[in-house]
Formats: structure tokens, C-alpha cells, sequence
């Protein structure tokens, strides 16, 4: 049966709390808290904390971009070296390792830099449409709460909204 | 003491404040504009010039092989250290009372790269060949130098610039998706939904902007250090009297933090005017600012002496002979209006009643970059002027108008790159201005409860 | 394929000149000049504009330290402190050392100065971007920068002047560095002839200009891999080690009687041109 | 280098790196920046010229007159640079800055293309005929004692021609001048040696006493004598490594190479020779009784006060010349320049036979087997006499050749007025120098790498030389003409009959040697392979017989008490004759104006030096533009504080200053000949050089002189750069 989208708009992050601590307890037949998001001009701890467990995994990207930047950045410089004898320097090697270093730690940074923000994009999922159900206020200085619900349990869900003053409500029939 | 912000502003009076500095700033704002426009075409002439006619216009000679060209490239380099420290370090820190400020310095940070990598370009006495210095696959396999300095001066560059750019964007996002949901439809509009990425402030977009802009943040700290230290090794690296000096690379990023902070004491007060920013570039966090600047001054000041210490005690005979020739020699005058400018000035920054006066600290930030300035001069010329070999002892190479011209151009290139941006974007994060009387006023409630549970 | 080839050849890398275990194998071309022999006359500097196309920047650019000389003659008096300089002045030619470990190369971002095969200290004009960079960190300062076209120049080469440019060097533009070369052309030319004769270079077969034109011999130019050269002769019998920073007979307890030494050796350049101290008669 | 296999791509690496510089010179005359190329046109092309190949022609320097063996590099038909001919015993391929600058003055962009006639203030260019032509309709009338000469020193086949043309003409009046010879001194050894210039062996010398003999700068033969000072400090060499003292009152670049560096009170040489002399007696040296009566005058103490030499150094002097012989004493520029540099000379030749170097150190030149073609030497009577014949009216007809009076000659002869006075002037010229701009017909010449020609340099190295003077390329401007060509077109116009069998001066010359061959040696040789032979060598050594020395000269020497000081002329001026411009001649060669004065290092500007002393005293510094007054006139110029001059003299380099020549030389610095006094020498005639007494005053402006110095000065300041050891700190002798 077919899904539909609520989001609920508060002045502030007390409110929403309410909100969201009740939606998780009533654990309402036809909605999963998981659907649950929450919208709000500033990140705020206390209420990401009442949603529970959700991953962020950036720093596997740093990880992985910082290695490859650096190692390739060592490997390439030095083979590049190597193939070129005539560019011998008087009183170095040909290959020689402090000046590497430099670069391959300046690599080091570009490619950890670079992949975390691709991972950021990833795992924020940017760039991305805008959901139908968005309120310019969110970006002002009101709290949306965004859920998907299959419409049965819609009217308990709008009622636990008004219940904490929502100071509007949008809805949308789900296709 | 007084609040660094009120805590009663409330968010969508931060949205519109922020928001009225791309329509309407004052009149000043053009009149800046303009200058600055003159003084750029000014330098570009002088560019164009000595690129027809070649380098012997810098007046420069063999061999006084550099001049002013480098000289200010490691100024606006150490230009850019602010940016990072502010957002990064501070960020860290959580010394939240940046947050009003710490947008343009950042773009401060971007810009002065900018203009230094032109400083690079304009050094080269073949400008139309400088992609040789570029490692780029051809027939014959040569690469640059990777030995030299210089190259990893431009790798450093370029990682610093694009990362800067970068942490910049990234954390605009939210302050762009607000752009883009209250400006009226336009090209500007369009443009910030572009850039916004669809931006909407989910849960899951804050977590992972947080762990991002923290990660990137780190990323940025060894990165700037780097950046400078790598500037030092130009001259720290090389063989040179004056040159040679071990405790080059720390000197050089407590002089580019310095410079750097001395340039936002500028920016803040001009922008405060300009923008009409006074609720959130407020005077506690100019104090605040000052008292860092004056801290890092006294830094730059004790490496200072570090460095005289170690070349007058090492028993190389020549380094010496060029610290008593920038003291006594043809620079002289140019060597102790640095010491003045960088070591006695900020001495005014230790008054109360002068940290939180605006003509006074913009005289005094001034003073600083001049003296900062004046120092990579000190540190370029002299060593050319008398080195190891005295037969060739150049005492009176002076630069050209040209030299001096592009110079004076690069300031009004970086005040229109920053300008033009400071008109576009939002040069006060206003999430995070949102952020901080958010939390701040959390704190103040919190303290009249119990206050209250006390009775 | 790159990688493989570092790792096949990492030791060979990873070896340095001078210090290293890689000698030079056939050629390593080196001076010898006995100041007690140079007069000073400046003979060898004008043999080198002529030889290697110098622009004569004239008096203005002179004034400015912009003049080309890639060998320039100093000259000293004493200082001793006598009112008259009655041992006369000591002259000095100074010219690219073609240091063993050359602190210009290491410093050139393009890589247009390097170390070639025969220990010469290169210097590759189309690939020269003008940093600048080696000019900085050259201790004798005897690299010498294009500041301006001079090809294009008024009364550089004036029409006629031009056809007595030598066509195996190439005309310097604006924008690029250049030195003393020890007269690559000629030893390259003695190389291929040699070469195809299937033999090395025999001692006197190259001639550097500087070295032909000297009235005095002061000036002796050859090859350090051959023993038996004059040059090798020169520095063997005046102990100078090519590849020690410091000589052994400097070291010793009773100031050595040999007269050769090269300039800056502290510095550990490891230079090519060895000089003879001027000698003045202590009777008289 | 790593050698694993040279694959393509590993040779394109060592291309482009190892030999890049080479890779790169493929291009001709490429400029880096555009690629352009100055392409050689092969349409026309001279036969000796080998595509990419440059091949040696031997010829003979032109530069001054010592005669030097060159070699020339061409290559596409062009000369490129000059490099000394092995086989000459003048140079043994060696050459000297000035000799190499010889191309730039065959390229120079000032010469001059085409004969011109004076026409109010213009020179209208006309044709050869026409100017030809002229020349004999204003010879038409005209007394042969009414047509004068005045040429640089001449000698070969050209001297022969020119005198053939002098006697066609009737005329006796052949000036040979030159500016900077050592005439006095030859006066002195005719007298002393009974030759003018005897053999020196500075080789064999163990000791040289030079008075002011700039044997290694300017002094007659200087590369010739720079491989022999080679030889004399030599450790190796059997008689060890030699002293060179030299006694002068302004440092010459001998000077600057001297184990002992004496600055002597101007004029006094004679004094000291003589003292000398003295002392050696003292020392014990058997000395013939009249010459030991002539200096028995001159004690240590009056010398000394005289000279202003001290008495130990004269003795030390005396004990050196006693204990290492054979010595050899020299009289150079500075002693003879005075109005008794006749006594000077002979004051210092005597002490060469009391120290019996005469036959040791200085032998007797070889004779020239056929005098028509010995160098007539310049002098500078020569150019005194000529301005009294103009100033009386003599001369209606004037030829001048290799010479440039106007600009060397002192103003105070007032030539250039005395020159208006004569009707018709024809000069003979390579640029239009201060005479040629005087002429009422200019002839433009070949320059000597275009020429034809013979020449026995008057200084006779190792044996006479019959010097071949040839084309090294073809010419550069096609209506130039070679001195012998003209001269022998002139003589047609005369001797028609005679000289109509010479097409040119190359078929007499060719003509003329040939007709000697035997005596050259070529006895039985096929006449063109003689002649190729000759020319391929670019010389001929002829035998010749070595003239004989007269043992002794006489003592009767007469040296004048030192001169008072004059109050109102303080000062002593010594024009220099620097290594580079010598006379003036060769000032628009721009590599001669760039290379510094080996002792001031100044360039492309002339300046007076000054003792510290003296400049103290007169409160000027490095720099200053101060003005030098003699009793004939006035100059500016820029002051260099010196030390290597005496305190009673200042000196100024002579040949810059010119008014025309070219654009190198115009107005670059000043010409001392302005206001040199026209004192002579009392027995010889000769201008006496350093007799000017000068005062200078500042002028309140100062410039920075432009040279190749630095703020430095001369100073190392405790590094170890140009290092010196004292000779009993050496062991010379194990060196190679």
C-alpha cells in the first residue's frame, strides 16, 4: 500500500525532541522510525542522539585517499626519476629519497583531502534533488520532521505533530 | 566582560543581516572596488611591459638575481596562514568566538594563494614556459627538477590552494542552500542552487558535513605548516650566507601566522564597516584577535632573536658578515624599520584601551604587514648583495618602478578577488553564527536555572 | 615497466657523484690555472665572446651588473696593509667551476642544469624556465642571466656583426641563464671524431678558447680520467683530490709547498678547475 | 652514466640532456625564443667554403704592428674567430684580446662602403674611376716636394709600391707616424747596441729590471713576450723561476705582475739606472773605470731622495742583479717619455753592460736580406715634421694611410687647422676617423681579413718573418678596395708601362715573391706550389744573417737635476697605453670597450687615476668628475682612486675620446692628446709622453663608475680565493 510523506515544522529543538521521543516509543504499525528525518538549520547532538545509531563513514575514505595519494606520489616520482639517468644531479643520487619524502607527504594530504570530500559527497548523498516535502524555513530558523509512512498510520503521526504544536504541517500522497 | 554576540539575535535576523551584505553594502564598498581595480591595471601594465621587453626592467642584475618578485610571493604566501588557523586550529579548539569571522578569512587564505602563484609566474623569465616546471608525460621523459625547492613549493601550492578552496565550499554549503532559499529568482539564485547541492540540513547530511569539515580541517593544519616550512627551504635549503639557517622553517610560519593575523585585524574592520556587520564582528572578538596577533607577534619576535642568536654564535663568518650588513649596510634602514614594525608595534596591542580602538588597531595591523613584508625583503636581497664571493658584491641594486609597480598591483588584485567575493558569498557563516548564540544562549539558561535552584 | 626498471636498478640510482662509487668512465674534463703565470691581460675573456656568441651589453647594462662575461678577470691588491701595492695585484679568472656536486643543479626546478656524463655541469638553454634559482645558490656567481633580448638588441649584433656568430652555439634569448661550458661544442666535436676513430680524445686534441688564446699557457684544460694528461699530471703532482672536500696536504703540521687549490672547497662543491697560488720572490 | 643496453629512447634522454646545448647549436643562428634563422645563401658560393665544416686560414693580425700569425676560422664562407698561427715565431698561436677582437673590425657596421668627395660638410659618394681620376687631375701641377705621406708604419710589398709611387710622383715627403712607438728608446739602443731593437730573451733572464716596459700590455711585441715571461717563471726552467722588477710611476699590467713593484718619482730613471750602477760597484762588481766614474755621483742618498726609492731597496736591487745573472734590463714608455728619455734609455742600456747582459739576454736581431721591404717604423717626429710643412704652406697634396693624427696627435700642434691648408687630402680608411673626416676624398679600404698583402713586423721573434697577409673571406662590401690595390691603380696612372703586367696587388705580390723564391727557400719548387705552400703557411722565414751588437756605449750621460715642483702644474700627467686601445685605432670594436682595464677594471669610459694620497689631499673620491688642466688645455673625466701610481703623478688613458670612428667609440671618455704639451725629447725630437704637468679640480659632480669592480674593491675579505705564497715557502720544481 502506498507510502506517504509528512513534514511537521517547530520553532525549536525542544519540541522536536518531544516529537521524536514519542514517535520512537508509540512504535506505530506502518511506520518505521528509521523513516524518520529530521531537518534543521544547525546540527544539533542532543537530537541527532534520539535517532539513534546512524553511520557516517567518511573517514574510510579519508583513509584510503591519503594512502593511494602518498604511495603513488613516492612510486611515480621515484620510477619517473629512475627513468631518466641524464638528469643526473652532481653530489645526489639519482633517486634521492629526503626530496621524495617532501612531495610524497604533500601528496599525502592532496589525496586524503580530495577523497574525503568525494566520500562526503557520497555518503551525504550531494548532489541531490531537493525532496518535494521541503520547507525554505528550515534554512531560516525552524526544525522540520520529515517522515514516510504508509498512510494508515499518517493521522496518528500527524496527531503526535499537532500534539507538539507543529506550526505546520505538509503532507504528500506517496505514489 | 562583554558578550563576544548578543544571544538574543534571533536566526532569521542572522539570515537577513548576513543575506542584506550581497545586496546592499555601503557606499565605501565601491569606492574600494574601484581602487582596486585601478591599482591591479596598474600592476598588469607593468606585467605586460616586462614580459615584451623581458626581465632586465625589474632592474634586477647577476648577481641580484631576485628581488621584490619573491619577496612578496612569501608574503602573501604567509598571508594565507590565517585562514587555516582560524578555522582549522581553532576549530579544533572549539574557540567558538571565531565563528563570525573565520568565512573570510578563509577566502582571505584562497585569494592571497591566488595572488602569489602569480607572484611565481611573474618571477619566471620565461612566463611562456612555465609549464616545463609541470610533470607531465612526454616523448622524451624529462620531468621537472623534483630535487629543487621550488618544485615542491608549487606541489605545496597547489595542494594548499585547491584544499583551501575546497574546505571553503564545503563549508558554505549550508550558508548557500540559505542563500538559495531566500534571495529573490536571478542569476544569483541559480547559482547558489547549483553550489547548495541540493543542500536541505537532514540528519544524515549534518553527520557526515561534521565528520568531513573536521577530517579536512586536520588535513589543513600539517598542510599550511608544511606549506610555509617548504617556502623556508627555498632559502633554508640553499647554500647561501643568511640563506642557510636551520630554524628557517618554524620562523616562517610564526611570521606567516603573524602577517596573517594582522591582515584579518585589517579585513575585520573593514568589513565591519563595509557590510555593516558590528552585531557579529563584534569588538570582544576583535580584543580576542588582537590578543592572539600580539601572542604570535612576541612568537615571531623570540625566533627572531633565535635566528641572530644561531648565525652569531655559529662560526660561519659569512652568514655573520650579512647580519652586520643588513644592520649597518645599504638595507639598514629597511632591516630595523622591520624590527620596529614586527617587534616594538605590537606593543600597542597590550593596552585594553587600545585593543578594542578601531583607528588605532587598523594603523597598527598596517604597520605589521608592512614590517612583515619588509622581513622577506630582509631576508631575499642582503644575502645577494653580500655573499660568499666579494668580488661580486652588488651594494646598490635598487628595484625598478616595474618591480615595484607589479607589486603594488598584487594588493589590488587580492582586494578585488576578495571584494567581488565578500559581495557573492556570505562573508559570516550564518549557520554557524546560528550555532553559536544557539549554544551560547543554551548556557545562559542553563546558568539561571541553577541560579534559581540555588534559592 | 617504470617500476621494474627502479627496482633493477636501484643501486645504481641510489649512487652520487663525486662521493659515490661512480667515477666518471671515459671523459671528465677539468682545469688547471697557474696564476703565477696569468698576466691578467683579459686575452681569454674576449677569446670566449668570441667563441661563444657573449652579447656586448655596453655601458648602461654593464653599470647594472648585467654584463655577460662568462670569464671574468679579477684582480686583487694586498691586504697587508702597505701603502703601495709593491707586489703588484694578483689577477684571478673566474669562470664556471663544473662542480662534481654543483649546488645549482639540485636547485633548478626544470632539471636544465645537470651533471653530465663527461663532469660537466650542463646547462640546457630551451629547457631553462629563469628562475633564477641556481644563480642564487651558485657560490662563485658565475651564472649570468638573459635580462634582456640581446639578439634583438640596437649595436649588439648590428647586420654585418651577426655573420660572425658562431653557428655550433646556439644565440641566447631573453629569460634564460647561461655559463661558462668549458666549450662543449669543441670537446662534443673531439668526442664524435674520436669517436669514430674508434680511440678517446687524446690530451691537447680539444683546446677550450680561453685556454688557445692565453698568451701565457696559464691555462690547461683536459681530461681527469686519463692519467697521463697534463691536467691529471697538474693535479696529481699538487695533490688536489677531486673528490675530497678537504686535501690531506692542508692538514699537515708544516704548510705544504705544493701551490694548488681550488676555491670554496669548504663549501664541498667538489669544482673542476684547479688553481696554482702566484708565487712573489721573497729576495727582493 | 648507466649503461644497461642504449636503447632509441635512452640515446633521445642523453640527447636531449648530455649534449642538449650541442642537439640545440644544430640551428644555425637560432634564437630560442622564435626559431628564426639567418640563412646562408649557397647560390653563390665561395669555393674554399665547406658546408658545416670550418676550415683555417693563416694569415697575419693587423691589430697593432707586432705581426702576429693568425689562423681563421671559416666556416660557410665566413670568418667566425681568430686563433693564433702555430707555425709563427711571433705568437706560437697564441693570440691577445685585441687581436681577437680583428673581426669586428672586418664586420664593424661603421666602415666606410664607398669613396666619398667632399662636398661643403657632406662626403658625396662616388666611383671608383671617378675618384681615381681626381686624384690625378689634382696631382696635375702640383711639385713633387708639394705631395706629402703620412702612413702608419708600413713594410712588405705594400712599402715597396708605396715608395715606387713616391718616386713616380717626385716626392720625398713620406711621414711614417706612429702615436705609441718606442722611438727614444730605439734612438738609445742604436746608440747603446748599435741596433733599434735587439733580440731580448726575457726566457733566459733569471732577473728583469723593466723600466716601465709594459712588455705584457702594450710594449712592442706583447704576446711575444708574454710566452717568454711564461717561460721565465718557469720553476722548471734551469735557471729557476725568475724576478720581474718593474720601476715605474703608474702600474702598467707588467707592473701588476712584478715580484717587486717599485713607484718611482717621474723622470728619475736615468737617476736610479745610474744609482744602481753605483751600488753594484759598491757590491763589488768589477765596472769599467769611466762608467764607475759617471755614477760615482750618484750615492744610495741622493738617489733615494731623488727617486724617491729607498736606499735598502736599491741595495737589495744591486745585490739581486749581482748574484742571478744573466738579468736583463728593460727601458719602456714611462722612462723614455721625458724631455731626457734619451738619458734615461741610455742610462739603463749602460747598466745592461755593466751587468753584462748584452749578448746573453739581448742579442743581435737577424738582418733582413732585402731591405726594400723592412718595416719603415713610425715615430712621432714624424707627425711635428709634417704639421710645420702644412703650417708653412708646403704641402698642396696630402695622402694618409693607417694613420689618424687628428685624434693621436696632441691638440696643442694644432693640426686639424693646419690640415685645412693643404689643398687636396685623400685618406685612405677603414671608418671615418677624426682624419678621414678632415679629407677632401675618402678611400675606403678592405679590411685586413679582405686584403692582400706582406709585412716583416719591425720586432724580429726568432729570426726575420715575411708575413703573407690574405683574404679569409670574400669581401663584405663590394666597393671596398685593398691599400696595395689602390697604390698600384695610382701608380698606372704614372708608370703604365711598368705595372700594366700586374692586374692587381694580388698578381705583384704573388709576382714579386715568386721572383725572390730562391732566396725564400722554395729553390727549385714548382712556382704555384711554392706559392700555395706560402700561402697555407700564411708566412715565409727567411734566412737571414744576425746583425752584430756594439759591445759598449759610452757613458757620457748627462740627467738633469729633478725638476722643481711647479706650483701652478703640480702634478705629473702619464697618459696610459692600455693593452685594449693602445693608440685609439681599434676604439669601435666593442669587445675591446667591454673587456675592463686589467687594473681599474673600468669599461666602455676613460678616467684619470689618482694616489690615495693625492686624492686625499685634493679631497676627491672614487667617482668624482674632476677637471685636468695643463698648460695646452682642459678635460673631464671621472676619478679612480689608485694605488699603484706614484703620489706626484696621475694618469689617463690614452686613445679614447674620439669625436667620429664609429658608434663604439664616439664620445666614449676623453682624449688625454687634448692637453698633452708639445714638450720633445732634447736629443731625439720625439714628443716627450709624461713631460705634461696637469692640476685637477673638482667639479662637484660625481658619477658611479661603471666597472667590472665591486663595492668590494679589491679586497677578499679573509676568504681564500686569489692566493699568494712567498717563493721560499714553494718547491716549484717537481711541477709539471
Amino acid at each position: 500500500m502506498s507510502q506517504h510523506h509528512l513534514l511537521a515544522l517547530y520553532n525549536n529543538f525542544d519540541e522536536a525532541e518531544a516529537v521524536i521521543k514519542e514517535l520512537r516509543a508509540a512504535n506505530i504499525k506502518g511506520f518505521d522510525f528509521k523513516d524518520l528525518t529530521l531537518k534543521s538549520p544547525i546540527e544539533h547532538h542532543g537530537v541527532e542522539e534520539l535517532l539513534g545509531e546512524r553511520s557516517a563513514n567518511v573517514q574510510w575514505f579519508t583513509l584510503i585517499g591519503a594512502v593511494l595519494g602518498g604511495s603513488l606520489a613516492f612510486l611515480g616520482i621515484s620510477s619517473a626519476q629512475a627513468n631518466f639517468f641524464s638528469q643526473l644531479k652532481g653530489g645526489k643520487p639519482i633517486v634521492p629519497i629526503p626530496p621524495d619524502l617532501v612531495l610524497t607527504y604533500e601528496m599525502f594530504i592532496l589525496g586524503g583531502v580530495y577523497i574525503t570530500v568525494l566520500g562526503f559527497l557520497i555518503c551525504a548523498g550531494l548532489p541531490a534533488r531537493r525532496s518535494s516535502l521541503y520547507s525554505a524555513k528550515v534554512s531560516e530558523d525552524q526544525i522540520g520532521i520529515l517522515i514516510k509512512a504508509d498512510a494508515s498510520a499518517i493521522s496518528t503521526i500527524k496527531a503526535v505533530f499537532a500534539r507538539h504544536n507543529a506550526l505546520e504541517i505538509q503532507e504528500e500522497a506517496g505514489k | 566582560m562583554e558578550k563576544d554576540i548578543r544571544e538574543n539575535i534571533s536566526w532569521a535576523q542572522i539570515n537577513q543581516d548576513v543575506l542584506k551584505s550581497l545586496e546592499n553594502p555601503r557606499r565605501m564598498y565601491w569606492v574600494i572596488l574601484l581602487v582596486a581595480v585601478c591599482v591591479f591595471g596598474v600592476g598588469v601594465g607593468c606585467e605586460v611591459y616586462q614580459y615584451n621587453v623581458g626581465l632586465g626592467v625589474a632592474n634586477l642584475d647577476n648577481p641580484h638575481v631576485w628581488g621584490l618578485y619573491i619577496a612578496t610571493f612569501i608574503f602573501w604566501i604567509g598571508m594565507s596562514h590565517s585562514g587555516t588557523l582560524l578555522s582549522a586550529i581553532l576549530h579544533l579548539m572549539h574557540a567558538d568566538w571565531r565563528k563570525p569571522i573565520y568565512r573570510f578569512a578563509e577566502a582571505m587564505t584562497t585569494f592571497s594563494l591566488m595572488t602569489a602563484g602569480l607572484f611565481v609566474m611573474v618571477h619566471l623569465g620565461r612566463l611562456w614556459q612555465f609549464y616545463y616546471a609541470v610533470p607531465y608525460p612526454n616523448d622524451r621523459w624529462t620531468w621537472p627538477n623534483f630535487q629543487s625547492p621550488l618544485l615542491w613549493d608549487a606541489m605545496a601550492i597547489f595542494t594548499y590552494l585547491s584544499s583551501s578552496v575546497i574546505f571553503l565550499f564545503i563549508g558554505m554549503i549550508p550558508d548557500l542552500a540559505i542563500c538559495r532559499d531566500h534571495l529573490q529568482p536571478g542569476w544569483r539564485k541559480k547559482l547558489y542552487t547549483v553550489l547548495a547541492l541540493g543542500w536541505e540540513g537532514t540528519d544524515r547530511q549534518w553527520r557526515n558535513f561534521r565528520v568531513t569539515y573536521l577530517t579536512v580541517a586536520c588535513f589543513l593544519i600539517p598542510l599550511a605548516v608544511s606549506v610555509h616550512s617548504i617556502v623556508a627551504s627555498d632559502f633554508a635549503m640553499s647554500q647561501q650566507p643568511g640563506w642557510h639557517v636551520t630554524s628557517f622553517p618554524p620562523y616562517f610560519v610564526a611570521g606567516a601566522l603573524y602577517s596573517g593575523c594582522a591582515a584579518i585585524i585589517t579585513l575585520f574592520i573593514i568589513l565591519r564597516y563595509v557590510f555593516k556587520f558590528e552585531e557579529y564582528m563584534t569588538l570582544p572578538i576583535l580584543k580576542k584577535t588582537v590578543r592572539l596577533t600580539f601572542a604570535i607577534a612576541m612568537v615571531w619576535t623570540y625566533l627572531n632573536c633565535i635566528e641572530f642568536a644561531s648565525v652569531w654564535y655559529s662560526h660561519d663568518q659569512a652568514s655573520k658578515d650579512v647580519l652586520i650588513q643588513k644592520a649597518t649596510g645599504p638595507y639598514a634602514p629597511f632591516w630595523w624599520a622591520m624590527i620596529f614594525c614586527g617587534s616594538v608595534v605590537p606593543f600597542v596591542m597590550m593596552f585594553k584601551r587600545f585593543q578594542t580602538n578601531i583607528p588605532v588597531m587598523f594603523a597598527v595591523s598596517i604597520l605589521l604587514n608592512l614590517g612583515m613584508w619588509l622581513e622577506r625583503w630582509m631576508i631575499v636581497s642582503p644575502t645577494f648583495s653580500h655573499g660568499y664571493y666579494p668580488w661580486t658584491w652588488d651594494h646598490d641594486q635598487w628595484p625598478s618602478l616595474v618591480q615595484w609597480g607589479i607589486v603594488f598591483g598584487s594588493f589590488g588584485w587580492f582586494t578585488l578577488l576578495f571584494m567581488i567575493f565578500c559581495k557573492v558569498f556570505p562573508s559570516v557563516s550564518m549557520y554557524e553564527v546560528k550555532e553559536m548564540v544557539y549554544h551560547r544562549s543554551m548556557a545562559s539558561k542553563h546558568d539561571e536555572l541553577a541560579e534559581k535552584g540555588a534559592h | 615497466m617504470s617500476v621494474t626498471n627502479l627496482l633493477e636498478n636501484w643501486s645504481k640510482v641510489r649512487q652520487a657523484h663525486p662521493v659515490g662509487d661512480a667515477p666518471h668512465a671515459e671523459y671528465k674534463w677539468a682545469m688547471a690555472i697557474d696564476l703565477d703565470a696569468c698576466s691578467g691581460c683579459n686575452a681569454c675573456s674576449v677569446a670566449c665572446y668570441a667563441e661563444n656568441n657573449l652579447p656586448v651589453v655596453g655601458k648602461d647594462k654593464y653599470g647594472h651588473g648585467q654584463a655577460m662575461h662568462w670569464m671574468r678577470i679579477e684582480r686583487y691588491w694586498d691586504e697587508d696593509g702597505r701603502e703601495t701595492p709593491n707586489q703588484g695585484a694578483q689577477f684571478l679568472p673566474m669562470m664556471c667551476q663544473q662542480c662534481e656536486a654543483a649546488p645549482c643543479e639540485t636547485v633548478c626546478p626544470v632539471g636544465a642544469t645537470n651533471h653530465t656524463a663527461d663532469g660537466l655541469n650542463s646547462q640546457v638553454y630551451n629547457r631553462c624556465i629563469g628562475s633564477r634559482y641556481c644563480s642564487a645558490n651558485c657560490p662563485y656567481k658565475v651564472r649570468y642571466f638573459n635580462w634582456w633580448d640581446y639578439p634583438t638588441t640596437d649595436n649588439v649584433w648590428p647586420a654585418e656583426m651577426t655573420q660572425q656568430l658562431n653557428p655550433d652555439v646556439t644565440v641566447r634569448g631573453k629569460g634564460v641563464m647561461e655559463k661558462c661550458t668549458f666549450c662543449v661544442q669543441r670537446t662534443y666535436a673531439a668526442k664524435n671524431t674520436a669517436r669514430n676513430e674508434g680511440r678517446l680524445v687524446r690530451d691537447g686534441e680539444v683546446q677550450t678558447a680561453c685556454q688557445q688564446a692565453c698568451p701565457t699557457n696559464a691555462i690547461s684544460f683536459g681530461n681527469m680520467a686519463d692519467a697521463e694528461s697534463k691536467v691529471a699530471k697538474q693535479w696529481e703532482k699538487q695533490k688536489v683530490e677531486l673528490a675530497e672536500e678537504e686535501q690531506n696536504k692542508d692538514n699537515q703540521v708544516e704548510p705544504s709547498a705544493l701551490r694548488g687549490y681550488r676555491i670554496f672547497e669548504e663549501l664541498r662543491p667538489y669544482p673542476s678547475v684547479m688553481y696554482l697560488e702566484r708565487v712573489r720572490e721573497s729576495a727582493v | 652514466m648507466i649503461e644497461n643496453g642504449i636503447n632509441r629512447r635512452d640515446f633521445l634522454k642523453v640527447l636531449g640532456w648530455g649534449g642538449a646545448t650541442i642537439s640545440l647549436s644544430g640551428c644555425g643562428f637560432t634564437s630560442i625564443e622564435n626559431g628564426k634563422e639567418t640563412v646562408v645563401s649557397y647560390v653563390e658560393f665561395n669555393e674554399y667554403a665547406l658546408p658545416g665544416i670550418g676550415v683555417y686560414f693563416n694569415s697575419t693580425c693587423a691589430q697593432c704592428d707586432a705581426g702576429c700569425g693568425i689562423s681563421g676560422r671559416v666556416r660557410e664562407g665566413r670568418v667566425l674567430k681568430l686563433e693564433g698561427n702555430a707555425v709563427s715565431s711571433v705568437n706560437h698561436g697564441k693570440m691577445c684580446g685585441l687581436g681577437q677582437a680583428g673581426v669586428q673590425a672586418h664586420y664593424n657596421p661603421d666602415r666606410v662602403r664607398e669613396p666619398l668627395l667632399r662636398t661643403g660638410n657632406q662626403g658625396e659618394a662616388i666611383t671608383w674611376d671617378k675618384a681615381l681620376g681626381l686624384i690625378n687631375e689634382k696631382l696635375g701641377g702640383v711639385k713633387g716636394d708639394e705631395v706629402a705621406f703620412l702612413t702608419g708604419g708600413v713594410s712588405g710589398h705594400l712599402k715597396v709600391l708605396l715608395k715606387n709611387y713616391q718616386d713616380a710622383l717626385g716626392s720625398k715627403n713620406h711621414y711614417v707616424y706612429e702615436a705609441v712607438s718606442p722611438s727614444v728608446v730605439r734612438a738609445a739602443n742604436k746608440k747603446s747596441y748599435g741596433v733599434e731593437m735587439p733580440h731580448l730573451r726575457l726566457d733566459r733572464a733569471k732577473v728583469i729590471v723593466s723600466f716601465g716596459a709594459d712588455f705584457l700590455g702594450a710594449w712592442v711585441s706583447p704576446v711575444h713576450f708574454s710566452q717568454q715571461y711564461a717561460q721565465f717563471r718557469k720553476g722548471t726552467r734551469p735557471e729557476g723561476r725568475g724576478v720581474l722588477v718593474q720601476i715605474e710611476s703608474k702600474m702598467t699590467l707588467t707592473g701588476a705582475n712584478a715580484d717587486r713593484w717599485i713607484a718611482i718619482r717621474p723622470g728619475t730613471e736615468g737617476v736610479l739606472a745610474m744609482g744602481i750602477i753605483n751600488a753594484l760597484g759598491k757590491a763589488g762588481l768589477a765596472i769599467p773605470a769611466d762608467v764607475a766614474a759617471a755614477s760615482k755621483a750618484y750615492t744610495a742618498e741622493r738617489v733615494s731622495g731623488e727617486t724617491d726609492v729607498s736606499a735598502e731597496q736599491i741595495d737589495k736591487l744591486a745585490h739581486l742583479l749581482k748574484t742571478r745573472t744573466p738579468s736583463l734590463v728593460l727601458a719602456g714608455g714611462a722612462a723614455e717619455g721625458y724631455a731626457h728619455g734619451s738619458q734615461n734609455a741610455a742610462a739603463i742600456a749602460m747598466l745592461n753592460h755593466v751587468l753584462g747582459n748584452v749578448g746573453k739576454t739581448i742579442e743581435a736581431p737577424s738582418r733582413v736580406p732585402f731591405p726594400q721591404v723592412e718595416a719603415a717604423v713610425g715615430n712621432r717626429i714624424a707627425v711635428q715634421a709634417l704639421n710645420d710643412q702644412l703650417a708653412k704652406d708646403k704641402v698642396k697634396v696630402l695622402f694618409v694611410y693607417g694613420a689618424n693624427p687628428v685624434h693621436t696627435a696632441p691638440a696643442a700642434l694644432k693640426l686639424k687647422d693646419n690640415l685645412k691648408k693643404a689643398a687636396f687630402k685623400v685618406v685612405l680608411a677603414n671608418y671615418m676617423d677624426e682624419t678621414a673626416m678632415e679629407a677632401d676624398l675618402v678611400l675606403p679600404l678592405d679590411s685586413w681579413l679582405e686584403d692582400w698583402g706582406t709585412s716583416v713586423p719591425e720586432y724580429r721573434a726568432e729570426g726575420v718573418q715575411l708575413n703573407i697577409t690574405q683574404p679569409l673571406m670574400e669581401r663584405l662590401h663590394p666597393d671596398t678596395r685593398g691599400a696595395g690595390d689602390i697604390f698600384l691603380s695610382l701608380l698606372k696612372q704614372r708608370r703604365a708601362e711598368e705595372y700594366k703586367k700586374h692586374e692587381d696587388f694580388y698578381a705583384y705580390v704573388r709576382a714579386s715573391v715568386l721572383s725572390i723564391k730562391n732566396a725564400l727557400g722554395g729553390m727549385g719548387k714548382d712556382d704555384d706550389l711554392f706559392w700555395d705552400e706560402t700561402l697555407s703557411q700564411g708566412l715565409i722565414k727567411l734566412p737571414g744573417a744576425s746583425a752584430a751588437l756594439s759591445a759598449k756605449a759610452g757613458p757620457n750621460i748627462s740627467l738633469p737635476a729633478s725638476a722643481a715642483i711647479d706650483d701652478a702644474y703640480p702634478l705629473r700627467l702619464i697618459p696610459y697605453v692600455t693593452p685594449n686601445m693602445r693608440d685609439g685605432r681599434n676604439a669601435n670594436q666593442p669587445w675591446l670597450q667591454e673587456s675592463p682595464d686589467p687594473l681599474t677594471t673600468i669599461v666602455w669610459d676613460s678616467w684619470v687615476e689618482i694616489h690615495p694620497v693625492t686624492a686625499a689631499r685634493l679631497g676627491v673620491e672614487e667617482g668624482d668628475i674632476v677637471e685636468v688642466t695643463s698648460r695646452s688645455g682642459t678635460i673631464k673625466t671621472q676619478v679612480y682612486v689608485f694605488p699603484g701610481i706614484h703620489p706626484d703623478a696621475i694618469s689617463i688613458p690614452y686613445g679614447y675620446g674620439h669625436q667620429a670612428l664609429g658608434r663604439y667609440a664616439k664620445e666614449v671618455g676623453v682624449n688625454v692628446a687634448n692637453i698633452m704639451d708639445q714638450i720633445t725629447d732634447k736629443e731625439t725630437g720625439e714628443l716627450a709622453f709624461n713631460e705634461t704637468r696637469v692640476k685637477v679640480s673638482k667639479t662637484g659632480k660625481r658619477v658611479i663608475i661603471v666597472k667590472e669592480e665591486g663595492p668590494a674593491g679589491g679586497q677578499q675579505m679573509g676568504k681564500k680565493i686569489a692566493v699568494r705564497k712567498s717563493s721560499d715557502k714553494v718547491d716549484l720544481s717537481k711541477e709539471v
